[in-house]
Parts: C-alpha cells; structure tokens; sequence
C-alpha cells in the first residue's frame, strides 16, 4: 500500500557529492568503517606534522640533516635545557595574560554587536557589518606606522596624548582585541539569531533587561559559539607576534608573548630548530587544556525542549 | 627549572646612567655574558658610571629592520645604540633617522673609525658623501671551508691554501675527485636560494672572482643610482652562472661552461646558510661556503676539529685581467653589523664612550675570543693574541685574504627591490629547467635593474 | 490598579494585518477570555499588551499607566507562552522561580513560591529535571508556574492548558479561578476550549481575522451573539445555519419555515436573513411537551449519528442525501445538527419529526452578518420565555 | 496588591542600573547603542591608521626622507593598475592578484571542504571524541612561524624526508620551495593544515547548535543521512560556513606569513607581499596604494559573501 | 500490512519508568488512541514505535517486520510531533513536501498532494511563509500537513490538535477520518480531548504511569470501564465515586445507599468498594418518570451551579457543606456533580433530591480499584436495560 519509494542513494552529485554522502551515511557497519578510515585519515593528516615536531625536538640539532620520520637520536633532555637560556614559563605567562584578557573583552563586546546584528532590526545593518571588517581588508603592514604611532602616545587629539603602551601587555591587547573583534561578532551574530525568539521574550516578561536576557539566556544557550570565538580568539592572540615585535623589545618582563620565546633560538643564521620545536610543543600543551575545557561546552541539543514550535 | 635569567640578576644602581644597544654584540646571550660584555667595557675604559644593558632582538635580520623602521619613524628614544646590518645602514642614514657620528664624536675618533677600521665595513656605515654614521661592530667574510682530511688524502698538498686562492676549474677538478674518491654525498655545498643572501652574497662572488659587477667598478657602489652602468649583463655575471650551472647540473648542461661539474645539488637552490652547513658539518660534503660563524661550529673539536680547513674562495679570473676595479681574483661578500646612535636619545654623552670602549682594541678582541665576532680593525685582525685564540685562530690566515678582498654589497635606495630582483633571476636562471640562457636572463636582470634605478632616485 | 486598556491597536506584518484596530477595555481584577480561530491574532494581542512586539498603531495602558513604549518587564505582567518557552539549561525549580530571582527574593519565599506552585501543578517531584527531561504536559504546567509564582498586575496567559488532559484541565481551571479571586489580577486567557472560555470567565472577547467581533458575558455570547460569527464560533458543535428570507409570515427556507410577526422585529418583508439554532435547541417533535413557543415541525431523516457518551449528536437530512460527513462548513442550508439524550434509541436512515423552540433562534443579516434579534417570540411574551438568556448577566 | 517591585534590597548594580535606563529605547536606538563598544575599538584601531595610511597613498614615495614626497593625487594608483611600479615589485601587481585569487580560492574551497568533513566526524557520537576533537583543533594552536619551520623542515631537500619521493614520483622539482608552481601548492596544503581546523571548529559548533528534534522529524520523515545533511545540516550551518569562509578568505586575500617563512615573497608574490615587500623598500606611498588596492580588491569578494551571510541568517530561526 | 505490535516494552529513564510493560496489538487500519495523564507516557510510546528512542526492552512489530533495531526512515511511518519542530529554514510547501521530496516525487506529484493537504488545512495562503511567520495553531497544521501528504504503513499523531480551536478542530476531526477511511492507514493518535478520542477511534487505550489500563473500544472505556482509574479518567466531567461497603441489602456510604442482591453480583457483603456514577447519570427525582430502575432518592442541597450553554454542572453537597470549590478531588465522598439541561431552573443553596438510574451504576473494588460490575441491575433484567452499553460495540 505504501508508494513511498525508498531511495537511498539520493540524488547523484560531483565526486565530492559522492564523498560526503558516503563519508556520512553509516547506516551499516560498512559505512560505520568508513566512518572509521575518515577519521583515522584525519587524525594522520593532522597529527603528522605535529609527530614531525616531536621528531625535530627529539633529533640533535646538528643531526637534523636527511632526516626520515623517525628521530634521530632521543635528546628529551631538550625539554628541561631549553630553560637555560629562554624563560620560556614568563613568555607563556605573558602569552596568557594577554589571551585571557583579549578573549574576555572581545567576547563580552562582541556579544552585545552580536545580540544587536543577530537579533534586532535596524537600518544599515550590512554596512555596518561591512565597516566592522574594513580593517581585516588591509594587510597590517599598511597601517603599522600609525598604529604604532597612536598606540606609543604620538597621537594627539582633542588636546590628548594616545596612550603609550609600548613594552607592555596593553600593547597587543588593544589592537589584537580590535582586529579579533569582527570574528567573534560575526560567529556571535550566527549564534545568537538562532536562539528561539521565545526565549527572550519569556525572560524579558519575567522582568529582565534585553541585556538581562542575552547574560541569562542568549549567552548560555550558545555556549558552543560563545566558546568557538573564545577558543579561536584565545589561540590566535596567545600566538601572536606581529605587533608583539614590534610594540614589545622582547624581554619577558615587556610583556613578550610566546612567539618571542621561541624565536629567542633563533639568531642570524643559525636556528635550534630542536629546541624551537621542543618550545613550540611546550607552548602548544596549556593551548591544549584549555581547548579541552572550552570545547566541553560545544554540546549539541542546549535548546531541546525549550519552545514548541 | 630556573631559567637562565635567575643566576645574577645584576642590576644598574640608580646613580648610574643606563645606556641602551639593542641587538648586535652580546645580545641573546647568557646574562653571565653580558656581565662579562660590561666587565670588558669597563676595563676597556667605561666609566662605570654608564652601565650598558644589551636587550635582546629578535633573531633574523628582517625582522629587525622592520622594528628599527617603525621605532625610529615614531621617534622613540630608546634604545639608544642600535646595532644594524651592514647591509642595511646606508637606508636609514639616506632617510636621516640614524645620528651623524661626525657631529656627535671628537675629529680625532672620527678619522680613527675611517683609518683604521676595515674600509668596506665603514663604507657600509657611511652617507654616499663619506660622513659617517656608525661604528663598524664586527666584519663578516665568507671562506671555503673545506674536508682537509679528504683532500690530503686524495694527494692534494694544502699547505698554502689559506693564503691563495685557486681558480675555480682546479677548485672544481680537486672537488669532483675527492668526492669520487670518498663515495660522499656532496661536494661543494652554497646557498642558492632565492633569498637576499644570493645577491648580496654568493652570487655576488662568484661574478666577482669572474671579473664582473653589478654596477661597474667599486666606485659605483654606493650610487649615484640611475647615473652608474649596469653590467650585471656582461661577460663575468654571465660566466658565474654558467660555472655554477655546470657545478649544479655538470659539464654537459646545455648553458654551461667548460669546467669539472656535477659537484653540487640541485638541491643548494633551495638552500640557505644553514640549510647547506649541515651536510658539511655531519661529514656529507667536500667544500663549503659559509661565513666564520660557521668556522667556531665546524672546527669545534665535537664537529670535523682538525680535520676542517679553511681557504678564500676561488677566482674566475685574475684581478689584473678583470675590467673593473675591485673585481676578479678572490673575493668575499661583506657582512658584519654596525653599532648607531639613535637621534632622539637623551643621553648621548654616555653613549659617547660607550661607541668608544667598544672600538678599543682590549674589546674588539674579547668579543672575538669570547663571541667568536671578527674583530672590525685589521690591526687587531692581524694581532697575535687573535691568532691565539681557539679554533678561529687557526683559520687567520684565511680570513685575513678574505677580508682584504671583501666587497660590500651595493646599497642604495634602489638595493632592497634591486636585491630581490636579482635573487630570483638568479635562483631561475640556474634551475635546471630554465627556458633562458645565463646572457638572456642576465640581460633581463639589466633591464630590470634598470627600471628600478628609474624608479630610486 | 490592574485594568488593561487597548485603544485601536493596530500590528501590521509585511503582508498581514495581525491585529486590527482593537479596543479592549478590561478592567481590574477581570477574567477575560480571548477566542477565535486559530491565526485571528490572538497571540499578537497578548504579545502587544506584554510588549513583545510593538503595535504599529495604537495606545496600551496597563494599571492607568501608558506602557505603549515600555519595555515588558515596565509592565508589570506574567505571562504563559503558547510555545511554552522554557529555559532550557534551567532545571524545573530554576524556570519556575527565574522572575523571583531577578526581583532578589529572599530564597525562603522563593522556595514557599516555587513549592506552592508545584503543588498546585503537581510537578513537585520535577523540580530538579531539565525541561527536556519532561513530557509536553509537564512543560506547559513548568510554564504556568513561572507565571504564578509572581504577583503581576496583569497575567496572560495564552493556552496554558492546550496539552494537559482533560482532568488535569479541569483542576487547572479550578486553580487559576482561586488564585485569581485570591490575588483579584486581571487574567487575559487565550484559549479553544469552549468550556474554558464559558467557565473561567468573566467576558469573553471573541476575535476573528483580527478583529474584535464581541467582548461579553459567556452566557451573552452564547446566546446573543453580536452577529453570525460569534454564533457559529461560540458552541461546540455549533450553531446550524439556515439562509432564507423574511416572509410576511415568518421565515421562509428550503428546510423550514418559522412563523413570527416580522413588525415586532428589527427586519421587513424580503430581507435575506438567516436563521440560526442550536443543536440543543433541535426538538424531536414527540418530546416536546414542554417547549413553550414550538415551532412547526419539520420532517427529516437521521444521517450521521455521534455518541459521545454524555450526549448523542445527530445529523440530519432535509431530503435523505446520501452524506457521511460531519463537516461543519456542509451542515449549512441542508443539514441540521441536532443533540439528544444519550438514553435516547436511535438509528441511522430513521426520519424523524423535530422542531426548534421560537424563544432560542436567532435571526442574522446575511449581508452583514449582524444579529437582528435572539428570539422569535413575540416581544409581549418575550420577558418570561428569555429568561435563560439573561439570567446569568 | 501587585508586590513585586519592591524587593531590590540595597542599592542597585550600576551595570543593572545602566541597562534598565537603555531598556526603553527603541529598538533601532538600542541597536546602534549596542554596537558602540564595538565600533569604538574598531574605530580606536583602525580609523586613524587608515586615514594616515590613505594619506600615505597620495604622496609620491621619498626614499631618502624620513616618510613620503609630495603630494601627487591618485598618480600611485594609475602607476599601480598600469604596471608602472612592477619593476620594483617581488612580482607584476596583476600576477600578484591573480596569484593571491588561485590561492585563495583553491585553499579555502580545500579548508571549508575538509572543516565539515571533521565537523562532521567530530558530529558524530564515539568513544575519545573529546581527544579527537582537540588533536584536530591543535594545528590552529601551532604558531606561524613554528608552522612555517615545520613544513620548511619537511619539504626542504637536504632535511625533509618528503622532497626526494616527491620528486621521483615527478609531483614536485627538486627544490619545491623555490618553485612558484611547488610552493604554492606547499603553501596552500600548509595553510589547509593549519586553518581546517578554525573551519571546524565553526562549524561543528553550527552543527551542535541545530535543534536536534528537527533531526528526529527528518529521520521519520524517511530521510536518509545523506538527505538529513543536505536538507538539514548543511542549511543550518550555512551561515557558520560562511562566517568561517568569510574568515578564510579574509586570511588568505592577505596571504603573507606562511610565504615568507615557506618559500618567500619572490617565489610566490601575493598581493600583501607586494605591500610588505614596497614598504621594506621604504616605497611608502606605493605600499599604501598597494595596500589599499587589496583592500579593494578583497571587499569585492567580501560583498558577496555578506549579502549571502545576511541572507543565510534570515533564513534560519531567530529575528535577523 | 500496517499492523503495530508492541511487546511487553518497557522504557526507562535515568530515574523513571516512561513505559512499562506495554503490549498493544493495534491491527491494520485501526485508528486507535492512546490517552492518560500528562506524563503518562504516550509519547515515549510513540517514540518507540517510531524508532527514535530505542525500548529499554521488548519489540515492536511494524507491518508483520520485526523493527526494533531498525532506523526510523526503515518503518514506514509518518509522524505528527507534540512539539511541532518546523524546519525553520523551509517554508510551508517545503516543509509540508519535506518526506515527498526525499523520496524524489515528481514535481506534479508533489504540487499536487501539497495542495490537497493545504486544502484540508486550510493554510492555502501560507504556503510561502517561513515557520517564524505563523501562528501557533498554523504551525501546528503545518505539521500535520508534513505528516499527511505522504502514504507510511502507519501514522502516529501526537496531539496533532492541541492548539487548534474548536471548529477548526471538528473540521480535522473529520478530514482525518476520511483521510484514514481513504488510505485504510493505521492511526495512532494521542489526544487530550475526549470528544476526539470517542468521535474518532476504534479503539482508545488509556495509559497511566506509564502501563496500559485498557484497551478497548471509546463506548466501552466509557460504560465499562476497566478500573477506577480509566472510570475517572474518561468523561468530562468525571465520573462521581462514592466509598462505600457491600450489605446484605446493596451498597452503603455515608451519603447514598443502593439496594441490589450483592449475590447476583460479583461482591461479596462487607467488601469496601466505590460506587461509580457519571454526572449525567445523576437525576432530579421529579424529572425521573423515564428511568427504569431508579434507586432511592437522595436528598442533597445544591452548591456551585455552572451553567455551560449546552448543559449545567451542578454540584450537590450532602449536608449543605459550606464549599466554593469544584475541584474533582475533593468530589470523592461527600459531593456529587450533576449534569442537567440548559432550560432546568436552579439556584444555589436549593435543597433537591436526586436518584440514580441503577442500570447506570458502576462498583469498583476499592483495593485494587479493578471494576467489579457496570450494571446494578439484577442479571435477569440487564440484556434490555444495559443496551446502552453495548449498542455500539
Ligand atoms: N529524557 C527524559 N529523561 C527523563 N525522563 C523523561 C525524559 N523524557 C520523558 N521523561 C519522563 O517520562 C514520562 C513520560 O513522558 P511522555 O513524554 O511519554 O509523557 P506523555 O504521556 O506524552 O505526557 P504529555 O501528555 O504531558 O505529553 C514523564 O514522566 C516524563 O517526565
Ligand atoms: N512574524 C510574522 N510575520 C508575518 N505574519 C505573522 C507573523 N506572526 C504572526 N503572523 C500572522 O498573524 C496572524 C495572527 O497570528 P497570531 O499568532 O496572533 O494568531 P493566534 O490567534 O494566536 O492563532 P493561534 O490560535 O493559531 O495561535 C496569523 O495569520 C499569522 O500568520
Ligand atoms: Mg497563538
Ligand atoms: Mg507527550
């Protein structure tokens, strides 16, 4: 009685097509080893290379010459003298600092343009999603000499000197937290116009604030975007150098990043590639915990059961 | 871990005045050695009442030229002495972002640093009209280093070797043998990337020792831009890149010339300073071009030690035959890094003999002994105490050829686009594969050198 | 203090008019029902009073107090969502008592709040699930406690009963009915379940495609409708239809004829009008002794016949049709809808002889659809034989 | 009667205060009001620069001076777009912008395709989830210049174990990093590397944020994975796909890092490279131009993708 | 083919029993419903049915296939959800021709259905808005149409009319119907409505705390209920329970007493049982000539009287309890609802007497609360007088 033609194949598709479909579709063991080679090829593909940092920490550094992927010599002692010259625990301190404090600012401001652009009307607003990107339309190096000006007190407006922030954390925190910002609002915006309206109008007629609502609601039902910007922001920002080069001399005590640790193996023609790679991993792991918490929070299903509709 | 910065963490009292160098000797080292760095200088005659504090820069050559350009735009006053390429001083004295020394230092001091400096090091720290800028902090000449063991027993005699200089095709001949006779991987590694190093350096050499220039005769060096020849086309450019083709692909390459090849790697192309020291160091190579930094390493007991010899580079043709001044015979590109004074600084008396307790002779050699940094005064270079220092004392003789033949690199305002320009129709025209022969792309690399003078005066 | 006034209110969506020109004037402490089908804006009405979206024309004063440009939590309202809209990543306990935490309740008094709520909505064992740890009935009573723990100026409440059964229903009612005595806070209730709007209420305002059709009494509604909507709307099943026309005699249709003085009533001779009775008001003809005002009867045969256990539904045909629908849009013109005791035997294909009760039919225009009269008899005897009509207003 | 508004005991909040004051603006108002902060530290750090910067780009360059020569109007552009400045140029401006579209193009088609697919995999429910998440987010965690070594290391020939095969295979030259066709292919693959995982971050975060009964209504429905993906996932997460996208595109219009430490400028001239490499040759007005240019240039590609994202929000859920 | 057996499943959650122990055996083409309490367990026992949550235990048999580990696209079924869940990035036609388009429907074919189902909806004009532009009801007939445009082995409903008012309701009532009678598909169809589950069904089973009570068709839920629980449950207003003892003469409580032969029936003397009587079984003893076997009157003062336009609800009270409440818990004992006509005169605090109709009666035993007998009248006389009963079956 039933016309209800089963079609499992779906609809045909480029090669792509094909690949997705059958990368996703695991109705049956086979397609649950699929699942499997798919995850097994990405873990290689993406771990590979993070193994091949391990091999150069590992391998001398005058050894590092033909090298095949299995390191060459078993130097771990790497790990504990690469201290004796770089301080590295103060550059990732510095590292933190700054990540933390960017990341906390860049999500709390990106949350109200993100609540504004996500959830309310008004005129303009693509343009002024536009203006909000014009800067990542410039390579930095275009306004470097300016910024550098304005953020070491050469400006001066209405009477008043721009502040000078050279040789501290202020001065990646100010203009890492203005060019990180369009990021985090634009995945806010995507995040918060996806909360059911409902839910923001139950708060609001228990007595909240269209603020009140987006702390109480809006934020905690998107918690996977909310922790998505954290976590790009915060990794992008702890690695920073750019302007850490140029608005720090490069001491720890200056408010240096990581990076700088990590170049600090570096000179003019010789690099220690073994201990810059050992840095590196070092450096990389609390970025690690910290993406193991963070990611705790992109859970599926936090709005299940809220609206009937 | 404690970290290196724990073990005397010696501050400046407040009564003395703190002088700032950024980068440049003594930098990125222990802070046991900036003790010893301030030590030197107090005895070399430093009040101790200036106390120098060496901080760090960061490590590669660009990266602190893009500092210096945007701190010294914005007219901070600190540091007060920066230490600046060779390469790259005349720019920033052209701009008159750097202090003129001549204003700044008694006559007396000045006429010392222009006689009895090495001369091509305080060209490169000087205004076209001569006024000078900086104080030449250390020189850089590259050598031939070379598998003494392997050469002596293959039945080459090396005893004179330090002090002159082959032909390239007997250089070729000896390499091609050795490496035949040893089974080695390698014979003669360089760097050939398409990278700054090429033009300012290697490839600079081998035209030279050719007979050829980029713009003529020494005296064009330093300009006057888009008024001086361009012969980076005529006979020596083009013969330098045949001979390396040959040594690259051998003597059968469809643009190479009549000389023992197959004695390098496709894969130099590719290779910088220390992408080629490696093979060297770990046993895999005859011949290696490299700079003294590389000396310290290779000749260190743990590396080759004994078994390391050291000789000038070859020549293509000899000096007398060459049509421009200053070329042919051996020929070493100059580097090494200049200390100058930045304008805006308030203290400047201090810095004043802090410039001078560095050119004493007392600390020219401490940082040679203890840094392994040439020291910038033939007079010192020649010393006994230098000869007496470890490892790099043995190569003197070497060094002292190469640094008496050294040429600075061409800097004007049209260098940094000229030096890239040349680095990759360098890099292209040695590739294996490439469409034009060494006078073709040599004539393009003229009209381009060309244009770019239009476009820098 | 309590009184809810809206003054032609207007809420305009790109192509719909949601709400148009709507006054309510309800007044403090009134329980008023709003009904009508499902799509008459009757959400958007309570949406404009919370403040949730704002009217794009018109005036609304809560407690004396112009609130047309304030924000929802100025308004001193408590709402129940018709989508429910719970907190997701609250617990039970953490929806119920969010309005009390935002207001720093003391945590005692939120506790005695929140349990005398869960009491009252029997989901005191909930307290400490998640809202998608919940069926859809318990949600809508969840909702209904973050409501009534507070104590608004005003509650809305927009089918907070729609997925309780029908027990559960019934001591809902009775709930929100004390509470509302006992706080004497205005209720606006959206709802489609009749004996709600009939039992809870103090008005009814009956809505349809965004307009106000009327705001009564219930017993009003039912039996004076303002016009043929509200008589079709109110009453489940509804009112039965009969267009015809006004004779010198009476009514005239295909189906019946109705015998009156027209000069007595607000119509003349040739008006196309139609007739509305219902279907309690359909008499079989043999027990009918006790009608006081019986109309002639009419001859038909049973179609359908719908027990429903406390009542029987019958359909019945003017000519024996061949039909086996119940569809309320055919009973129109030719088929009547008549309920009887459930004691009564009978069977399908059966003719059977009824007649209507003169004091209980109503009389429409059918241009405009108005309510000309809600009794067929005589204005000199009207007083007596009305009397079911008026003796709850 | 009505009790509720006396409770605040104590002074109110501040913050509190200051938002029940804004509460009663109109929305458009309180929207403007909203974005303040934001466009405020935008405005902090960019506005000034680039004005400065456009100055810049009037003025002819001035090699021997401290900034930029006089003031010649747009005779920089017309230089520029005409091919005038090309000699002094790591590579010609229109092969730069060719160059740079290629690369962004192919490199960000490969991240976003290879982001879903480990977004969807990291979808999915299986033991270690959690570590496989994080080992595909940590290539995003590896600094640029720590990336650039690793990949150096790896593809140059006298270290990297990868050249030497490569070549045999005849994929690659002997030296790929000197290679314009070899490098950019290195390049984009070590982008790819690093920056799928900030595609699937984004969009994973998409995916978990769908509504999951909409999945329970399709699976009855009769859809089968393939469908649920496209008639469900794909739309929902369309608008992180193009947040993400935008973001890499974004990125890789400005490609310059990876370049400089893979292959350098000379090999592979991207347009920001152009800027990079007339601002070292102290070619200010030019490097502004150029700057500007880009920026040009990639606000084009930009307006498509907001109309798109503009759209794409509209079309799921929420008030936008 | 599209018969559904479920067998001995059992759902558990964390801390709960959804479903236990539920055998039903719902035959091909059979439209059943399944009502109870708001938590009962309906919908897990959808969910099962449909695959989306797999049973703690048992299997379920789907058109004659074993389905309990199949996937939910694998069983054939079609499904309206409680909480509606619109794709909210498709419009209406999308999301109503979503199961068409999977299965790649001509296009023809699905314009076609998409309008028959917007027809039957009556959401013709919404048919390019987006799920956020709709009303609650609109939405839920937008689910609906989702459901019923395609031809599954079986349709499961969950409240499919919850939100829809009154007329509209009827009118789905019976589009469903002919719907079932056309495609001859199984229905199971949960609803809080008792006029729907005994309009519609062929058989209604009634659920609680998560076990099946009874199956069985609507008129036999209603007049011969199971247990109290399913007494009380179906019929609004519920049945009247008073607590009482088995004598040698009938039954006795505190308020009535009912004379029978407990040896005709299956008691046994000094049982403590309940005595069941619906509202409209409750008759004014002047208004009783028509019943066959009344019992004796009981006299009783009136209290509450809620008139509901069709009928009255009255509640009488045993010794004139002073009681403003009509709340169906505190019925138990010692009050009594009655159901009267509309046109019966009566105002509060009136003393009258009422009797019931012995064929009418029910007695539960109040252990176990299973149903003892239906009927108090003596087995002799029960074939004529209980037809009632039984007519419909
Ligand atoms: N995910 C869950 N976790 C824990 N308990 C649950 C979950 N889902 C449902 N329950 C519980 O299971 C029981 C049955 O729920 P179900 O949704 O089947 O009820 P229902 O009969 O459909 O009720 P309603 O008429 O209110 O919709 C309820 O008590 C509910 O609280
Ligand atoms: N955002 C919107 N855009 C366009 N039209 C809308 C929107 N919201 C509601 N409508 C329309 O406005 C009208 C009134 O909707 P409303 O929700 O007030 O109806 P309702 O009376 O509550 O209906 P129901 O009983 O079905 O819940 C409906 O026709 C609906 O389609
Ligand atoms: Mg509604
Ligand atoms: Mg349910």
């Amino acid at each position: 009685m039933t016309t209800a033609q089963d079609n499992d194949a779906g609809d045909g598709g480029g090669p792509f097509t094909h690949w997705v479909k059958s990368a996703i579709d695991n109705p049956g063991k086979v397609h649950r080893a699929m699942f499997y080679v798919a995850l097994i090829f990405f873990m290689f593909t993406t771990l590979f290379p993070i193994y091949w940092l391990v091999v150069l920490a590992l391998t001398p550094n005058d050894l590092i010459v033909n090298m095949g992927p299995i390191p060459r010599g078993f130097n771990i002692s790497v790990f504990v003298e690469m201290w004796n010259t770089v301080p590295l625990h103060l550059y990732m301190f510095n590292s933190f600092v700054i990540a933390i404090a960017t990341t906390v600012y860049v999500l709390l401001v990106s949350s109200l343009a993100g609540y504004a652009f996500g959830r309310l009307e008004f005129r303009g607003k693509g343009g002024l999603l536009l203006l909000l990107l014009i800067i990542s339309f410039f390579p930095p190096a275009a306004f470097i000499l300016p910024l550098f000006k304005l953020f070491t007190g050469n400006v001066v407006l209405f009477g008043l000197h721009s502040p000078d922030l050279f040789n501290t954390v202020g001065a990646i925190i100010v203009p890492f937290s203005g060019l990180f910002l369009p990021l985090s609002v634009f995945i806010l915006t995507t995040f918060y116009s996806q909360i059911p309206d409902g839910l923001e109008d139950a708060a609001r007629v228990e007595g909240t604030t269209r603020i009140g609502a987006l702390f109480r609601v809006i934020m905690p039902l998107s918690a996977p975007g909310l922790s998505t910007a954290g976590i790009l922001t915060f990794i992008a920002v702890y690695n920073e150098f750019f302007f850490s080069f140029l608005m720090t001399t490069g001491q720890p005590e200056n408010g240096a990043p990581l990076v700088w640790g990590i170049l600090a193996f570096q000179s003019q023609y010789t690099s220690l590639y073994n201990y810059m790679a050992a840095a590196s991993l070092i450096g990389i792991l609390p970025v690690a915990l910290i993406v193991v918490v963070a990611q705790e929070k992109i859970v599926s299903g936090l709005t299940a059961g809220a609206v009937k509709e | 871990i404690g970290g290196g910065s724990g073990d005397k963490p010696e501050k400046a009292s407040s009564d003395q005045t703190v002088v700032r160098q950024y980068a440049g000797v003594g930098a990125n080292e222990s802070p046991g050695i900036k003790d010893q760095l301030r030590e030197a200088l107090w005895s070399a005659g430093l009040s101790e009442d200036i106390y120098v504090e060496i901080v760090d820069g960061p490590s590669t050559t660009d990266q602190l030229l893009n500092q210096y350009r945007t701190w010294l735009s914005a007219g901070r006053e600190e540091p007060d002495i920066f230490t600046m390429d060779s390469g790259w001083t005349i720019p920033f004295i052209q701009r008159g972002q750097v202090q003129s020394l001549e204003e700044l230092l008694d006559s007396n001091t000045v006429s010392t640093v222009k006689n009895d400096f090495f001369e091509a090091s305080v060209a490169s720290a000087s205004a076209p009209d001569g006024t000078l800028y900086g104080v030449p902090e250390f020189p850089d000449f590259p050598t031939i280093q070379y598998r003494k063991d392997l050469v002596e027993d293959a039945g080459y005699d090396t005893e004179g070797w330090q002090t002159e200089p082959m032909s390239w095709t007997r250089f070729a001949e000896i390499t091609a043998d050795v490496k035949a006779q040893n089974d080695i991987q390698y014979g003669y590694t360089f760097q050939a990337d398409s990278y700054g190093g090429l033009a300012c350096c290697d490839f600079n050499e081998w035209m030279t020792t050719w007979g050829g220039a980029y713009f003529g005769g020494t005296e064009n060096l330093f300009g006057p831009v888009n008024e001086r020849p361009i012969t980076v086309n005529e006979g020596g450019a083009v013969d330098a890149i045949k001979m390396v083709r040959s040594f690259i692909h051998g003597e059968d390459d469809k643009y190479g010339m009549d000389i023992p090849g197959n004695i390098a790697p496709a894969a130099t192309l590719g290779w910088t300073e220390e992408t080629s020291r490696k093979p060297f160091t770990n046993g895999n190579a005859v011949m290696h071009r490299n700079w003294p930094y590389s000396i310290a390493i290779n000749g260190a007991e743990e590396e080759l030690g004994e078994k390391l010899g050291v000789m000038p580079l070859p020549y293509g043709v000899k000096e007398s035959e060459a049509e421009y001044t200053g070329t042919g015979g051996t020929a070493s590109a100059l580097g090494g890094w200049n200390s100058v004074v930045n304008p805006n600084s308030q203290k400047k008396d201090a810095v004043v003999e802090v410039l001078k307790a560095k050119m004493s002779k007392e600390f020219t050699l401490w940082q040679f002994e203890t840094l392994g940094l040439l020291p910038p005064k033939p007079e010192v270079f020649n010393s006994d105490e230098a000869r007496n220092v470890d490892v790099m004392g043995r190569y003197m003789d070497a060094l002292q050829t190469a640094g008496s033949n050294a040429i600075p690199r061409p800097v004007t305002t049209a260098w940094p686009d000229q030096s890239g320009a040349i680095a990759s129709a360098v890099n292209k025209a040695l590739q294996k594969g490439s469409s034009e022969s060494p006078q073709q792309a040599m004539d393009k690399l003229a009209s381009k050198l060309k244009e770019i003078e239009e476009q820098s005066v | 203090m309590g009184n809810v006034k809206l003054e032609h209110v207007t809420k305009q969506y790109d192509d719909v008019t949601a709400v148009n020109e709507m006054s309510l004037d309800i007044q403090d402490g009134e329980f008023v029902c709003l009904v009508g089908p499902s799509g008459c804006g009757k959400s958007t009405t309570m949406e404009t009073i919370a403040g949730l979206t704002l009217p794009t024309e018109g005036e609304i004063t809560i407690a004396g107090k112009d609130v047309t440009n304030l924000p929802p939590k100025d308004r001193g309202i408590a709402m129940v969502f018709q989508n429910i809209a719970l907190f997701p990543h609250m617990d039970v306990y953490d929806n119920v008592s969010f309005g009390l935490r935002l207001r720093n309740f003391e945590k005692e008094e939120i506790d005695r709040r929140v349990e005398r709520a869960a009491d009252i909505l029997q989901i005191g064992g909930l307290l400490d699930r998640k809202p998608s740890e919940l069926s859809g009935g318990q949600r809508q009573r969840v909702a209904i406690g973050r409501a009534i723990v507070r104590e608004p100026e005003a509650f809305l409440m927009d089918e907070p009963l729609a997925n309780l059964d029908a027990k559960l229903r019934v001591h809902m009612r009775t709930e929100l009915q004390r509470l509302h005595k006992e706080l004497e806070t205005t209720i606006i209730y959206v709802t489609h379940d009749q004996a709600e709007a009939m039992t809870m209420s103090d008005r009814i305002a009956v809505l349809n495609e965004g307009q106000l059709q009327q705001i009564a009494p219930p017993l009003t509604c039912y039996n004076e409708p303002a016009n043929l909507f509200v008589a079709g709307f109110i009453g489940s099943p509804s009112m039965n239809f009969l267009e015809g026309e006004v004779t010198p005699n009476g009514f005239e249709s295909e189906f019946v004829s109705v015998d009156f003085d027209p000069t007595e009533f607000d119509v003349s001779v040739g008006d196309s009008v139609t007739l509305g009775v219902r279907p309690e008001d359909v008499h079989l003809s043999d027990a009918a002794e006790n009608i006081a005002h019986p109309t002639k009867p009419v001859d038909t045969t049973t179609d359908v016949i719908e027990p429903m256990g406390n009542e029987i539904f019958v359909y019945l045909t003017h000519g024996g049709r061949e039909t086996t629908t119940m569809d309320e849009e055919q009973r129109k013109g030719d088929q009547l809808l008549m309920s009887v005791d459930p004691d009564l035997e009978l069977s399908e294909e059966e003719d059977v002889t009824v007649l209507f009760d003169r004091a209980n039919l109503h009389l429409f225009d059918q241009q405009s659809g108005d309510a000309l009269c809600h009794s067929l008899v005589s204005s000199l005897t009207t007083k007596t034989s009305d009397q079911r009509a008026t003796s709850e207003n | 009667m009505a009790t509720e508004n006396k409770q605040s005991n104590g002074f109110p909040r501040p913050d509190y205060a200051i938002a029940n004051k804004l509460e009663g603006l109109p929305e458009e108002l309180y929207a403007y009001l909203l974005l303040v902060p934001a466009f405020f530290m935008v405005g902090a750090v960019a506005l000034w620069p680039l004005v400065d910067t456009f100055t810049m780009s009037l003025h002819a360059d001035a090699l021997t001076g401290v900034a930029v020569g006089d003031f010649i109007g747009i005779q920089n552009y017309v230089d520029v777009l005409t091919g005038q400045r090309n000699a002094v140029l790591p590579g010609s401006f229109w092969y730069a912008v060719g160059l740079t579209v290629v690369f962004t193009v192919v490199s960000v088609t490969l991240e976003t395709v290879v982001g879903l697919a480990q977004a969807l995999i990291l979808d999915q429910e299986f033991r270690g989830r959690a570590w496989v998440r994080m080992a595909i987010i940590l290539p995003w965690a590896v600094p640029v210049v720590v990336q650039g070594m690793m990949f150096y290391l790896l593809f140059e020939p006298s270290i990297g174990f990868l050249v030497a095969p490569l070549q045999e295979l005849g994929i690659f030259s002997s030296t790929p990093l000197s290679n314009t066709q070899d490098s950019l292919i290195l390049i984009t693959l070590t982008d790819a590397w690093k920056t799928s995982a900030f595609m699937a971050l984004i969009i994973l975060a998409g995916m978990q944020s769908i509504d999951r009964s909409l999945y329970d209504v399709s699976r009855v429905a009769g859809a089968t994975a393939w469908q649920r993906f496209k008639m469900i996932t794909f739309p929902l997460v369309l608008p992180a796909v193009l947040v993400g996208m935008l973001f890499r595109t974004l990125g890789a219009l400005k490609v310059y890092g990876v370049i400089e430490v893979l292959s350098g400028c000379r090999t592979v001239p991207s347009m920001t490279c152009l800027v990079i490499s007339a601002f070292r040759s102290n070619r200010y007005g030019t490097s502004a131009t150029l700057a500007f240019l880009t920026a040009l240039i990639i606000s084009v590609f930009i307006l498509v993708y907001l109309v798109k994202f503009v759209d794409s929000l509209r079309g799921i859920g929420g008030s936008a």
